[in-house]
């Protein structure tokens, strides 16, 4: 057994069950002053249900939790952060309607006469954001600034209040190259504070730059507690799903057929966001998209699909045209949209994943009028079959699914459109390495029966697995393009210089 | 009269909730029916020939209210400005603001404002302010609650405008004084005319039963009241068998049909008003209770339509809003001419069967039943 | 992972069986169970159910419409008025054009003005109220046309009321269109999320505003049956309805945030209603004692079937 | 990127300043500006004002009351039933409590029960109805105290009325509670995303006791300002102000789904909203023609106010 002195944080024997799903079976390890220790296990393996725990969101049924060799009982999120706990948490967990000021001092608001005084909370604020280097205006409301800063400042929050211990849940999912780097001097920093920082990641290499430990979970149980000096991604790989992946680039099928492109974009410009961007995706190719954040690759893909209707420019597919800003003739002349943000704008939690696989083909599972049940079934059963999805039937609702199986629902919903040409935005946030892998060698069958996948990625190791050629974005312009038949070398060190100095 | 109304009222509390409207056996005490005389709110109101005014004022009828061609004269020079400030809307009312309307018309005076409380007293009051920035010499209006009427009228009381009521007065008022005169239906006379409707349907001789407005408004109360009154006292063969309340009145349709359920050997049933007794009727020929016979007040084309067809609706009892609405107009006239006007004056009742539909209409609504009435009457 | 029995599923139904049951001990000797009175239950909530099967569309795509009680009266007089000059059949397409329109004129302001339901339906219930009060100056409208009054309402075929038929064909139609149709699964994605019926190609505009014209043509044949049942029209019909609409629809099972219901539930959930006004006035209670049963009532079938899960 | 001015957070005074300005034409020859009928409109609008605050916090954190009216009538008349054996003071105490009782039995449901406060309070609302109609068996409650009516509702300091006096002292309370202490920034952080509030510390259930425990209260104080201003208390006081209330806190900026509003925006919509009144009145519409013109000029504010983005 560990000793409770030495360390800020100490959990020691953790259980917690959701009714009669056993999530947590016995966690113990501990987290000293200064230290970085990275958290891994694949979705659902319970990381943030023990964070949770440990910041007073969710109560644990069994268990100890020491902090500094004293005993504490955390309640609720109002103890964990009299404790000195403070978390970011995986979703998004600021009010978007308020401003960023008002958000860093909720429920902690500094007072004058009884009174909250803004003037105090404004100036501490912008303080905060100058020492940190970051351009957030105070003033500004939450829901007005871009998914990056958004994350930004909610790290911010949970520094506002020098905490002894920090969690951050998966950080760096929303972030981008230049903001990660950011966010690892600032761990570098608090760490010389000696707070204490627990680091959740499904990006094994960000563990093996900045954590100083890792603890892997796996069913329940921590399955390696182990410095990470000399650690292997391939070892952790193997902790956390019990057996060894292969990372390399995934080749075609069959050689890329160049004469008749699947898809071609002339002209297209949507407000400031994309400016006249033209290009051709082939049979059987996928071509990556890589760019900053804000670099307009969303909003280019939407244009594609038709979400936003471009201010300029013509979209055709086998040579028809597709009319613009209307996704449902996109989705019957054959493109297919996996959007970025799966819980907001790829799944009907409520419904079953039948229902969600078929939302955009109802029309299509009709026979005189009526949905046929049976072919509807069927269909649904022979997508979950061939995509491995884990789930207890086709009728279970998605939102009790892990993040993965959520992930190829999103992808089934967009097969069973029997796409030509599919759009993928950031397909792989949030998902862990083995998913990962399953989901890479799904997009590579997909271009392989003949189809063209676009593939937005903010992880250059996805871009070099998969893409045959990779156009790097910036500022709404396409400013350079890497083929791999034109003998350009694809590896992330390419990609992450082309998308600095672009 | 609305006076010394409350503290009856208060101690009759305990009667009404000991027994409401239970399926009920005659008294053994020989009091038949006995206790279907507490059961209405405002049952303690006092029966008169006519009722009294407020204050004790004789009832005067409408007929004996009118002006001289002379007077209409000098009123037109005035150029004078009226408002209505009603209550609610409806047939009655429309026929009411119609009276009035023809009777300023040939005064000459312009109609400024005309409100509907929709039986709001604070929308009144409201009404009441926001139509003196016009400043009108006369106010016709109907008051939706005589204690806050109080206050609600104080603006136009204050800065002398001359004000006649319809059917209520409001608490602490003077005729005279405060407004020139109250304007009604008789409404014990409605009472007793249904209550001899009701015996003409059944033949004198049956079990008949009430479907009454479990609100507190005074107009309707006592004419619910007055006729469970002259039923179980002049009428000993009739026996009440059943009394249910209604407070909405699309809602009558269930109380109809549970009334039903329990006594479906009724035959008759009295119904607080037309609107109300519509639902009623729809149960009954649903339910196809052909003999049960629906009393009510107020003309209305859907009932006098079955009414007319020979289907359950047997009889009508109507007052005369367009008469009232001309007289109140004439008092308002008479008192800025500074004649003397009666502080209480009373419209003729109307009693209406299949026979005389077309003679009640026009008499109480100064018009012709519906055309399709009119078709199955063969006029 | 033993599933638990998904009792919520089924509340509606245990409501019906247990108001069934106690109603039938209680009032044993006062007719409840009797043929007739359960036959005038299900004529007296006919309008109800009608009515409700639309504002089942509604709240599913996660909308609502408060003006459903003014649409009643409008239709009803359209179709009273139309039955002096033409046939049954011209005058019931002109009540069911009028909630056709209403109900459009709803769908397009939420639809395309993007404004919640809630308050757009909120004002046009008073510009509704307003247009019935004034079509026939609040006169009432009698109904001659004896085919129509008895095809819409004061008839029986056999022993059932006619009344009742047409909530079991509103309701098969309505179950049909909900359960079997690309329409219907369209109106529960976007109730369940917006956004992603967006992303999935569903014209969500579209969707939103047939769900309100669809809300606004059933609250047209209530005003149908209305004046069926009343052998005549006016404007006060439906006045009181909208709130007993909504309550039959929430305790039928449907979520109030959307995305989840069933028809039938809505059918049972106005029966339930239903049953409670009757058995209330049956035990004798006042209006007032019947206001509170009710209200309490109604507040413990919710929490039965809605109780919502805490996130932790 | 310039930032565009944001016209929708000044809605409700650009709404104001164009309905007075309109009013002000046309009715320049029937005293619509005179100062006796501006203060006639914040006489009236008083009680609508007041409780519109408090459904300001309930509105914010993403809830609503249905209840409004019915405990407007119960507070009114347990202050009128209180003056005949005390003293105002107490009277008035007696009136806020009973209001406090009926918010906090409403916040209970919602916090502890978890069902949307939509169903909850419609349901109460039945409730509160019934007991507003049993306290004195329909009868209505004079009130003789003097000092009670001048202060709450009859008198005039100065040239001011008393109703508005209140109006003003409410809305700075409500407005300091709202905008400077942490309870009122629970409140917008509940309904802006309850998720995150939970994770901030907030006591989510607490904080919506609170906000419709203040509704009820608000609504109280209405109902005591009714008594004063009609020397009298009866059970349909308020009945038909519940839509009005919520239309004045929607004018007034306050987003419908929470997180966002003023209360000084809400009181200019209530404002707003009376003066409309006032001026279709004098300009001699007819009452259908008001509820007409009333609906869409609403819908027309709230659209001006509320058009959501399209999301995606
Ligand atoms: N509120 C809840 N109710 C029921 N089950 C839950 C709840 N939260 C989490 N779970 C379940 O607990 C398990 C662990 O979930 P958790 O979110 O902790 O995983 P994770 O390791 O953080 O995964 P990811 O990498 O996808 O974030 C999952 O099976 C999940 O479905
Ligand atoms: N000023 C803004 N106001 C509101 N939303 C914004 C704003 N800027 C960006 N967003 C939103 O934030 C998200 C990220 O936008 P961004 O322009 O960074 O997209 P991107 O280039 O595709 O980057 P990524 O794919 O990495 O998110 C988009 O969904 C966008 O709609
Ligand atoms: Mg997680
Ligand atoms: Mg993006």
């Amino acid at each position: 057994m560990v000793d409770e002195k030495g360390y800020a944080l100490l959990l020691k024997d953790i259980h917690k069950s959701f009714f009669q799903n056993e999530v947590l079976k016995g966690i113990t390890f501990g987290i000293r002053k200064g230290e970085v220790l990275g958290l891994l296990g694949s979705n659902g393996a319970g990381k943030s249900t023990l964070m949770k725990i440990v910041a007073g969101v969710y109560r644990l049924d069994q268990g100890h939790i020491y902090m500094d060799g004293r005993e504490v009982s955390i309640k609720n999120a109002a103890d964990a952060s009299a404790c000195g706990i403070a978390m970011v948490y995986q979703e998004f967990s600021l009010i978007p309607t308020m401003t960023v000021g008002e958000n860093l001092f909720l429920n902690r608001e500094k007072k004058k006469a009884g009174l909250i005084d803004d003037k105090k909370c404004r100036a501490m604020a912008k303080k905060a954001f100058e020492e940190f280097g970051i351009d957030v205006d105070p003033d500004e409301y939450v829901e007005n600034l871009s998914i990056g800063n958004q994350q930004l400042v909610e790290i911010v929050k949970a520094l506002m209040h020098k905490p002894s211990v920090l969690v951050l849940d998966e950080p760096t999912a929303s972030l981008t190259h230049k903001e990660i780097q950011l966010l690892f001097a600032f761990v570098e920093r608090l760490k010389k504070q000696g707070i204490a920082i627990i680091f959740i990641s499904h990006h094994m290499q960000e563990i093996i730059q900045i954590c100083d430990r890792a603890v892997v979970l796996r069913n329940g149980m921590v399955e390696m507690d182990q410095s990470t000096s000399g650690l292997s991604v391939g070892a952790m790989v193997e902790a956390m799903i019990g057996k060894k992946l292969n990372q390399k680039y995934l080749q075609p099928g069959s050689p890329v057929n160049y004469e008749k492109p699947v898809l071609r974009v002339e002209h297209v410009s949507w407000s400031d966001k994309v400016k006249d961007i033209s290009f051709e995706v082939y049979p059987g190719e996928i071509v990556g998209i890589a760019g900053l954040l804000g670099s307009g690759r969303t909003e280019l893909a939407k244009c594609i699909y038709g979400l936003i209707k471009p201010d300029e420019g013509k979209v055709f597919l086998d040579s028809g045209e597709v009319p613009t800003g209307k996704p449902w003739m996109s989705i019957a002349k054959g493109i297919s949209f996996v959007p970025e943000n799966r819980r907001k704008s790829g799944i009907v939690g409520i419904h079953s994943i039948q229902y969600n696989m078929l939302m955009p083909i109802w029309k299509r599972m009709t026979k005189r009028f009526l949905i046929d049940e049976k072919k509807c079934a069927e269909d649904a059963e022979a997508m979950r079959e061939k995509l491995q999805l884990k789930c207890t039937g086709i009728e279970q609702e998605v939102q009790y699914l892990s993040g993965g199986n959520q992930q190829k629902a999103v992808f089934a919903k967009s097969l069973l459109i029997q796409p030509k040409m599919l759009l993928l935005d950031d397909p792989t946030v949030g998902i862990d390495v083995e998913a990962k892998a399953a989901i890479a060698r799904l997009i590579r069958s997909i271009a392989d029966e003949n189809n063209g996948v676009l593939l937005i990625s903010s992880e250059m190791e996805e871009l070099e697995r998969l893409c045959d050629r990779v156009l790097i974005l910036s500022k709404g312009e396409i400013k350079k393009e890497l083929c791999r038949n034109k003998g350009d070398e694809i590896t992330e060190a390419v990609l992450a210089e082309a998308i600095q100095t672009a | 009269g609305a006076e010394g109304q409350t503290a009856e009222n208060a101690a009759g509390t305990e009667a009404v909730s000991e027994e409401p409207g239970v399926n009920a056996e005659t008294d053994e005490a020989g009091n038949a029916g006995g206790q279907w005389l507490s059961v209405i709110p405002g049952y303690g109101n006092e029966a008169g020939e006519y009722a009294k005014g407020p204050n004790g004022e004789e009832a005067v009828p409408t007929t004996d209210i009118s002006l001289t061609e002379e007077q209409y004269a000098q009123i037109r020079e005035k150029g004078l400005k009226a408002a209505m400030i009603w209550a609610g809307a409806s047939e009655w009312y429309n026929a009411m603001t119609d009276g009035a309307k023809a009777e300023f018309e040939k005064m000459g005076i312009e109609i400024v404002a005309t409100s509907d409380a929709q039986f709001d007293p604070s929308k009144q009051a409201t009404d009441i302010e926001t139509s003196m920035a016009l400043k009108p010499d006369i106010i016709l209006s109907l008051p939706v609650d005589p204690v806050s009427g109080t206050r609600a009228f104080s603006p136009a009381v204050d800065a002398g405008v001359k004000i006649v009521f319809a059917d209520n007065g409001v608490d602490g008022y003077k005729a005279g004084e405060q407004y020139v005169s109250i304007v009604t239906g008789d409404q014990y006379g409605m009472g007793r005319a249904a209550a001899k409707l009701m015996a003409e349907a059944v033949g004198g001789k049956g079990r008949i039963g009430i479907i009454y407005y479990d609100v507190d408004y005074l107009v309707t109360n006592n004419r619910d009241n007055e006729f469970v009154r002259t039923i179980v006292n002049d009428y000993p063969d009739i026996e009440i068998v059943a009394m249910s309340g209604f407070s909405a009145e699309n809602a009558t349709g269930e109380v109809a049909s549970a009334m039903m359920t329990q006594n479906p050997d009724l035959n008759g049933i009295y119904v607080s008003w037309d609107v109300a007794a519509e639902p009623v009727v729809s149960e009954l020929r649903a339910g196809g209770y052909k003999d049960c016979k629906v009393v009510t007040m107020d003309l209305g084309g859907n009932n006098d339509l079955d009414m007319a067809q020979g289907g359950n609706v047997y009889g009508k009892v109507a007052d005369m809003p367009f008469q009232i609405g001309e007289t109140m107009a004439k008092l308002a006239a008479l008192s800025i001419l500074g004649e003397d006007a009666p502080a209480y004056v009373v419209s003729e009742t109307v009693s209406m069967t299949r026979d005389n539909m077309v003679e009640a209409w026009n008499q109480s609504l100064n018009k012709d039943p519906d055309s399709s009435v009119l078709e199955i009457l063969g006029k | 992972m033993a599933k638990k029995f998904d009792y919520k599923k089924y509340i509606v139904y245990i409501s019906f069986v247990i108001v069934l049951v106690v109603f039938s001990i209680l009032l044993r000797d006062k007719g409840f169970l009797s043929y007739g009175n359960m036959m005038n239950i299900l004529r007296q909530t006919a309008m109800i159910s009608v009515a409700a099967v639309g504002m089942t569309f509604a709240i599913s795509a996660g909308l609502i419409d408060l003006s459903t009680g003014a649409v009643v009266a409008i239709s009803a007089l359209v179709t009273a008025l139309a039955l002096r000059v033409t046939g049954w059949f011209p005058a019931v397409l002109a009540g069911m054009l009028a909630g056709l329109a209403c109900g459009f004129f709803n769908g397009l302001i939420v639809a395309k003005v993007r404004i919640p339901a809630f308050l757009v339906t909120l004002g046009t219930s008073s510009v509704y109220a307003g247009i019935a009060r004034t079509i026939t100056n609040l006169e009432a409208v009698p109904i001659t046309n004896a085919r129509f009054n008895f095809v819409f309402g004061a008839g029986d075929i056999g022993p059932i009321s006619t009344l009742f038929l047409w909530t079991i064909v509103i309701m098969i139609l309505g179950h049909i269109l909900y359960r079997k149709t690309p329409f219907g699964r369209a109106v529960l994605a976007v109730g369940g999320n917006e956004v992603a019926a967006r992303y999935s190609g569903i014209k969500v505009e579209k969707i939103k505003l047939w769900a309100m014209t669809i809300c606004g043509m059933t609250a047209a044949f209530a005003g149908i049956l209305y004046a069926g049942r009343l052998n005549g029209a006016r404007y006060t019909l439906g006045e009181n309805d909208n709130m007993s609409v909504i309550a039959a629809v929430v305790i039928g099972g449907t979520s109030f945030s959307g995305g989840k219901g069933t028809i039938v539930g809505t059918i049972i959930g106005s029966i339930v209603i239903g049953m409670l006004n009757n058995g209330l006035l049956l035990m004798g209670l006042s209006v007032s004692e019947q206001m509170m049963a009710r209200g309490l009532i109604i507040i413990l079938a919710v929490s039965l079937s809605l109780r919502e899960k805490i996130e932790n």
